[in-house]
């Protein structure tokens, strides 16, 4: 063995470099925790999240009742019914159910959607106490306004 | 889930003076260094390992029956949930499959963005491979460190696709999002970003002494059972095979960009650990030269809106961040496939443990755990 | 009473030597105590630098940065439901927990925090400390063998190996010392008041002696003291990728908290050995180069100042809360806090305070640092495996303390012919 | 936020609306307008672009035909589709074509072991071998048919890593092979009854007797 490995190995020079990167993280600068409540963290555009029905400029569905995002979704989670409008002659819906509890926002149910009605929108605080709020019909689909957010 | 049948015949005797016998120990599932709830029975004499057996299948979710009842374009999103680590490499795979079997070929830039979305993941899933390697053989910080750079990966994928673990980035024909206003820059600069930590976890690690002693010589796997147990990814190639589907059959835009296949020699968990790194370093390489070379067009090949495969059956594989990983797809014309069958690197990979332990002291389990990088919702599906 | 109380003060000696087993027990109880908070505070500690080094920011929810957080754990362990594993052998069971306790307190009899401030001056105090010690791989065996699981046996297992071993290297290295002690004074000592004072007179600290064979020597026992107590990178016993917690594995609440204070008392422990053999207790450093009342008086305000500085810090931290209203307890507890520092600080400047309470400020300086060692080694190295334990111990640390207790033998002998020599009187 | 349009929105629908909406494969694969990829080691001679749909065409080469030659017509198909060459062989002899393929032809790894499960069949089940020539990067994939309850010699004497990919098989087809060195079930609990893999065997279907027996409760479900 030369010298200058050896002595490396005798003044430590392997473990004190592992203890200088470690004790050079310790400033308050590198700290990466994010305090959840009071830091939130940024969310993309594209977030895949908290199912929404988009509505028109007027307030009215865009929904045309086409069951392609019920067809397209790999969980059958969603549940449509729809109706000929006797005058218009056009497809209405009206019930639509979103299951969330059972959703892996895979984004194929938006991707489907003609109209771009139905969209995995932004919100990702959807932790519940019963299942059976996860069910998600027309009306908070469409008006839903976001929980208060928490912050304790 | 079998129980110890092998084992069973050994059962201990009545003790008696002096009398040492060999001692079963339980490892897992419940168990902070089996990554996930992978059992293992060891048969120990003292703290040296006679003999093992992997009890698997706690999480087995039936994936290759679910595909059985989904189209091709629905079990998409299922494939991610197999190696959560690495999902986009379980996209890519499961896509360029469907793509062969359809015969469509991705456009150029979709090529081009799946070979750097498939780059982040395997700089993304050997971080969480050397943060957990690391915490098992007792060194607890590079985890924080590690997932410290990964979470620049995620915050990309989600930037990207909308979600940062179990992506269902890619869509059969190609990549369904564009690139964001500002991908490019975000990759690269990731990539300034992570050349410095990797020497970082590798002042913190490679010339340690007791990272040294604890990975040298451990868990020896050479070349010759590496094939013969079809053992592949960094493990093969930390044994001297220069062997890696991304040159050997190259997929995606994998010819186009230059990069090295590391290989070491003894096939020790130092040389897989060494073999990662370096790969993590030409992981940086390839991302620069894939986003010079993006080229501008449309991302979506021309796929039917109803996927009607016609009746056969292919099998195409990529390099997963843990090895060969393949689909084995049965068409029979109609929208669902008949059988989808996954060639799991992590389940095959497993397989080896016992070889590679046998001899060696419990402390040595865990580093040859650590150094195999299973996921066991890959080894499970 | 008051003279009485007066008269204890004055005495300069511990209430061994002043013969009051009343202010011995009064004593015992104060070290009890006080071992006890400075337990908890490195348990905040521990958790908030490890938590830095790992780019984290540790507790931080139960009181203004966390500072309530031990008392939460402590509550928590208390109030835990009291889990006693199927086929355990009770008894043992039981007494382990104790047994770690009583071993891991009993070393804090021999301690001198300062001159004054020691429950008594044993003639044989390194050796009683060294032997009571070493009693808790006992608690640690027994711990293991009575849960009835495979993963604590093996831990104790390890355990008693580990400890056994270094125990060896570990007294030969405190041997060393003990033939540095008889050089001013031609016969040794074993008292650990002794040893300091010998320090004193020799007018070095011992890890300076025989440059570098004190160095050596404390270099030794700084490693065999980590192997010792368990402690990160030789924590193998309860290493927690292997065996999940090793020997503690299966206890719980109460039981467990009890292991884990005489793990930390005994880690302060063995630092307070080392620091009093080495680094020259509760003396103030550079007594030579900055030597003269002027620099005592100076030297002696530093625990003031320290409060004072922990007290900034709070008031920093005060500001710089969230002005949000859930915030405002944490706020007004930080000030509080600050506030309560502060006025300690301020206590601590008084002549007749001062005095008495610097030695007790260096020797806990010390020992802090080693703490912070503790602390930092655990944050930074991964573990060894048993058989390089061993090897270490047997094969690195023995030969190196034996060659340094013979080096520190010739050494000295030519040290005192040379003295003798130039008809220097002791 | 209705009124907030990411980039999100107009992609997958200008995708899907550039799509046709024809349920017909369309044939021809777009050809990249830069740098066409070059076709990779194992070259795509097969699925002509012009032919509506790839068929398997007849894979020529000297193994083939030294296999031919030697084993006849147990030999049942050598075919390329898709790029991927395959061998349909007898039943008797996929073993020995098997150490053959390990010994002779240097596939020196065995990539996979699965089988396929078509109920109406007389012979129910394929059985996959998929090899890997490391020398030659060749993949080639060799299949067998058998009857239900027919037992096939396991490939570990050739490829220990056969051992687990084989048990798979077992446990999810009720596969036998002999002379493997301990054939049982591997990710569902022993004790289990039913082949999840086969296609009479339901989606949601469960050992409900074994679930009560072992874990307590009705259903999983």
């Amino acid at each position: 063995m030369s010298i200058a490995p050896l002595l490396r190995k005798i003044f430590l020079v392997d473990l004190i470099k592992g203890l200088s990167i470690t004790f050079s993280y310790q400033g308050p600068k590198d700290c990466q925790t994010e305090q959840y409540p009071q830091e939130r963290p940024q969310i993309a555009d594209r977030f895949r999240g908290q199912p929404l029905m988009k509505l028109g400029e007027n307030g009215e569905t865009l929904c045309i009742g086409c069951n392609l995002c019920a067809l397209a979704c790999p969980e059958n989670l969603i549940t449509m019914k729809s109706d000929r409008d006797p005058v218009t002659k056009k497809k209405v819906m009206t019930t639509y159910v979103y299951d969330v509890s059972r959703c892996m926002f895979c984004g194929l149910c938006e991707e489907a959607c003609p109209t771009q009605s139905l969209k995995l929108g932004t919100g990702y605080e959807m932790a519940l106490y019963s299942r059976e709020g996860m069910v998600l019909d027309r009306e908070v689909l469409e008006h839903r306004t976001d929980p208060e957010p928490y912050d304790k | 889930m079998s129980a110890t049948s092998e084992f069973k015949q050994l059962e201990i005797p009545e003790n008696t003076f002096l009398d040492s016998n060999e001692m079963i120990l339980n490892m897992g599932p419940q168990h902070p260094s089996t990554h996930g709830v992978l059992r293992v029975i060891l048969k120990l004499d003292g703290e040296k390992v006679l003999g093992t057996e992997c009890v698997i299948g706690y999480l087995h979710r039936g994936v290759e029956k679910i595909a059985e009842n989904r189209t091709y374009v629905q079990f998409n999103p299922y494939v991610d949930r197999m190696d959560y680590v690495a999902a986009v490499s379980n996209g890519l795979g499961y896509c360029e499959s469907v793509e062969k079997l359809i015969n469509v070929e991705a456009p150029p830039r979709a090529q081009f963005l799946r070979v750097i979305l498939a780059e982040l993941n395997r700089l993304a899933s050997h971080q969480v491979w050397l943060g957990t390697h690391a915490l098992d053989i007792g060194a607890i910080t590079p985890l924080f460190y590690t997932f410290r750079d990964r979470e620049m990966v995620l915050a990309i994928f989600e930037k990207y696709c909308g979600a940062r673990l179990t992506t269902h980035a890619f869509r059969i024909g190609g990549c369904i999002y564009e690139a964001y206003d500002g991908f490019e820059k975000d990759v690269i600069a990731y990539c300034d970003f992570v050349g410095p930590k990797i020497d970082e976890y590798e002042s913190l690690l490679t010339g340690n002494r007791i990272w040294i002693q604890r990975t040298k010589g451990v868990g020896i796997l050479n070349a010759a059972d590496c094939k013969a147990l079809g053992v592949t990814g960094p493990v093969l190639r930390a044994a001297g095979v220069k062997w890696d589907l991304r040159k050997a059959q190259p997929y995606a835009a994998y010819d186009q960009v230059e990069f090295d296949i590391p290989t070491a020699e003894n096939g020790d968990t130092f040389d897989r650990y060494m073999v990662r790194i370096a790969e993590m370093r030409q992981s940086v390489q390839i991302l620069r030269q894939a986003v010079e070379k993006l080229p501008a067009g449309p991302t979506m090949a021309k796929v039917p809106k109803v996927l009607k495969p016609p009746a056969g059956r292919i099998y195409h594989s990529i390099e997963a961040p843990k090895g060969e990983l393949g689909y084995f797809i049965v068409s029979d014309g109609s929208t669902q496939p008949y059988r989808v069958r996954v060639r799991p690197p992590s389940f095959v990979n497993l397989q080896a443990l016992d070889k590679m332990v046998r001899g060696a002291l419990i402390a040595d389990v865990v580093a040859v755990i650590g150094t195999l990088d299973i996921v066991l919702g890959e080894v499970d599906r | 009473m008051i003279s009485h109380f007066l008269k204890f003060l004055s005495f300069q000696g511990t209430p061994g030597e002043y013969g009051s087993t009343l202010w011995a027990t009064i004593y015992i109880l104060v070290i009890f105590g006080v071992a006890s908070v400075a337990v908890m505070l490195m348990t905040y500690l521990e958790r908030k630098v490890l938590a830095h080094m790992q780019i984290r920011l540790g507790p931080m929810r139960v009181g203004p940065h966390g500072l309530l957080q031990p008392i939460a754990d402590a509550l928590k362990l208390l109030i835990k439901e009291d889990i006693v594993p199927e086929g355990a052998d009770k008894f043992l069971f039981w007494m382990a927990p104790v047994a770690v306790m009583m071993t891991a307190f009993t070393g804090y009899l021999v301690i001198p925090f300062g001159r004054q401030h020691a429950v008594t001056n044993m003639n044989i105090g390194v050796l009683f400390m060294l032997g009571i010690s070493s009693l808790g791989v006992l608690a640690v065996v027994m711990a293991g063998w009575s849960s009835n699981s495979k993963y604590a046996l093996m831990g104790g297992l390890r355990s008693a190996a580990q400890m056994v071993s270094y125990e060896v290297a570990m007294g030969l290295a405190v041997v060393s010392v003990l033939m540095m002690t008889s050089l001013a004074t031609g016969t040794g000592t074993m008292s650990m008041i002794g040893i300091v004072e010998s320090q004193q007179q020799q007018g070095s600290w011992f890890i300076f002696k025989f440059f570098p064979v004190g160095l050596i020597a404390f270099a030794v026992f700084a490693i065999a003291m980590v192997a010792e107590t368990n402690r990160a990178p030789f924590d193998l016993p309860e290493a927690e990728s292997e065996l999940t917690a090793g020997f503690h594995t299966e206890y719980s609440g109460f039981r467990w908290s009890l292991f884990f204070l005489g793990e930390y008392v005994a880690m302060i422990g063995v630092s307070s050995i080392a620091v009093t053999l080495w680094l020259g207790g509760w003396l103030r450093p550079f007594p030579n180069a900055l030597g003269g009342a002027s620099w005592d008086t100076a030297f002696s305000c530093a625990p003031g100042i320290l409060f004072f500085g922990l007290a900034a810090g709070c008031f920093i931290g005060f500001a710089r809360m969230p002005k949000k209203p859930s915030f405002k307890v944490q706020a007004i507890g930080l000030g509080v806090f600050g506030v309560v520092l502060g006025m300690i600080g301020a206590a601590l400047l008084v002549p007749a305070v001062r005095v008495r309470v610097q030695d007790i400020f260096w020797f806990s300086a010390k020992v802090g640092v080693f703490m912070y060692l503790y602390i930092w080694y655990r944050g930074t190295f991964p573990r060894y495996r048993f058989d390089q334990l061993m090897r270490i111990g047997w094969k690195v640390l023995l030969p190196v303390s034996l060659a340094v207790l013979v080096l520190t033998a010739l050494i000295g002998v030519r040290h005192e012919l040379v003295a003798g020599l130039m008809g220097v009187t002791r | 936020m209705p009124d907030e349009k990411s980039e999100l929105d107009k992609t997958p629908a200008k995708a899907l609306s550039a799509a046709p909406a024809a349920t017909t494969v369309s044939p021809t694969p777009p050809s990249p307008p830069t740098s066409p990829k070059p076709a990779p080691a194992a070259a795509k001679p097969a699925a002509p672009a012009a032919a509506p749909k790839p068929a398997p065409v007849a894979w020529e080469s000297e193994l083939v035909a030294s296999l031919k030659r030697q084993y006849g017509t147990g030999i049942r198909e050598a075919s390329i589709y898709l790029t991927d060459e395959y061998l349909v062989v007898d039943k008797s002899i996929v073993f020995d074509v098997l150490t053959r393929m390990r010994d002779d032809e240097h596939f020196d790894y065995c990539v996979d072991v699965t089988a396929v499960h078509w109920p109406k069949r007389e012979e129910q089940f394929d059985v996959v071998y998929i090899l890997y020539s490391f020398a030659k990067n060749e993949r080639v994939r060799i299949e067998t048919t058998i009857k239900d309850g027919e037992k096939v010699r396991s490939a570990f004497s050739l490829w220990p890593t056969a051992d687990w990919l084989e048990r798979e098989v077992f446990d999810m087809f009720g596969i036998e092979f002999t002379e493997h060195p301990g054939l049982k079930r591997i990710l569902l609990p022993e004790g289990w009854t039913g082949y999840p893999l086969r296609k009479d065997y339901g989606i949601r279907q469960q050992d409900q007797a074994w679930v009560k027996a072992n874990i307590g409760i009705e259903s999983g479900q």
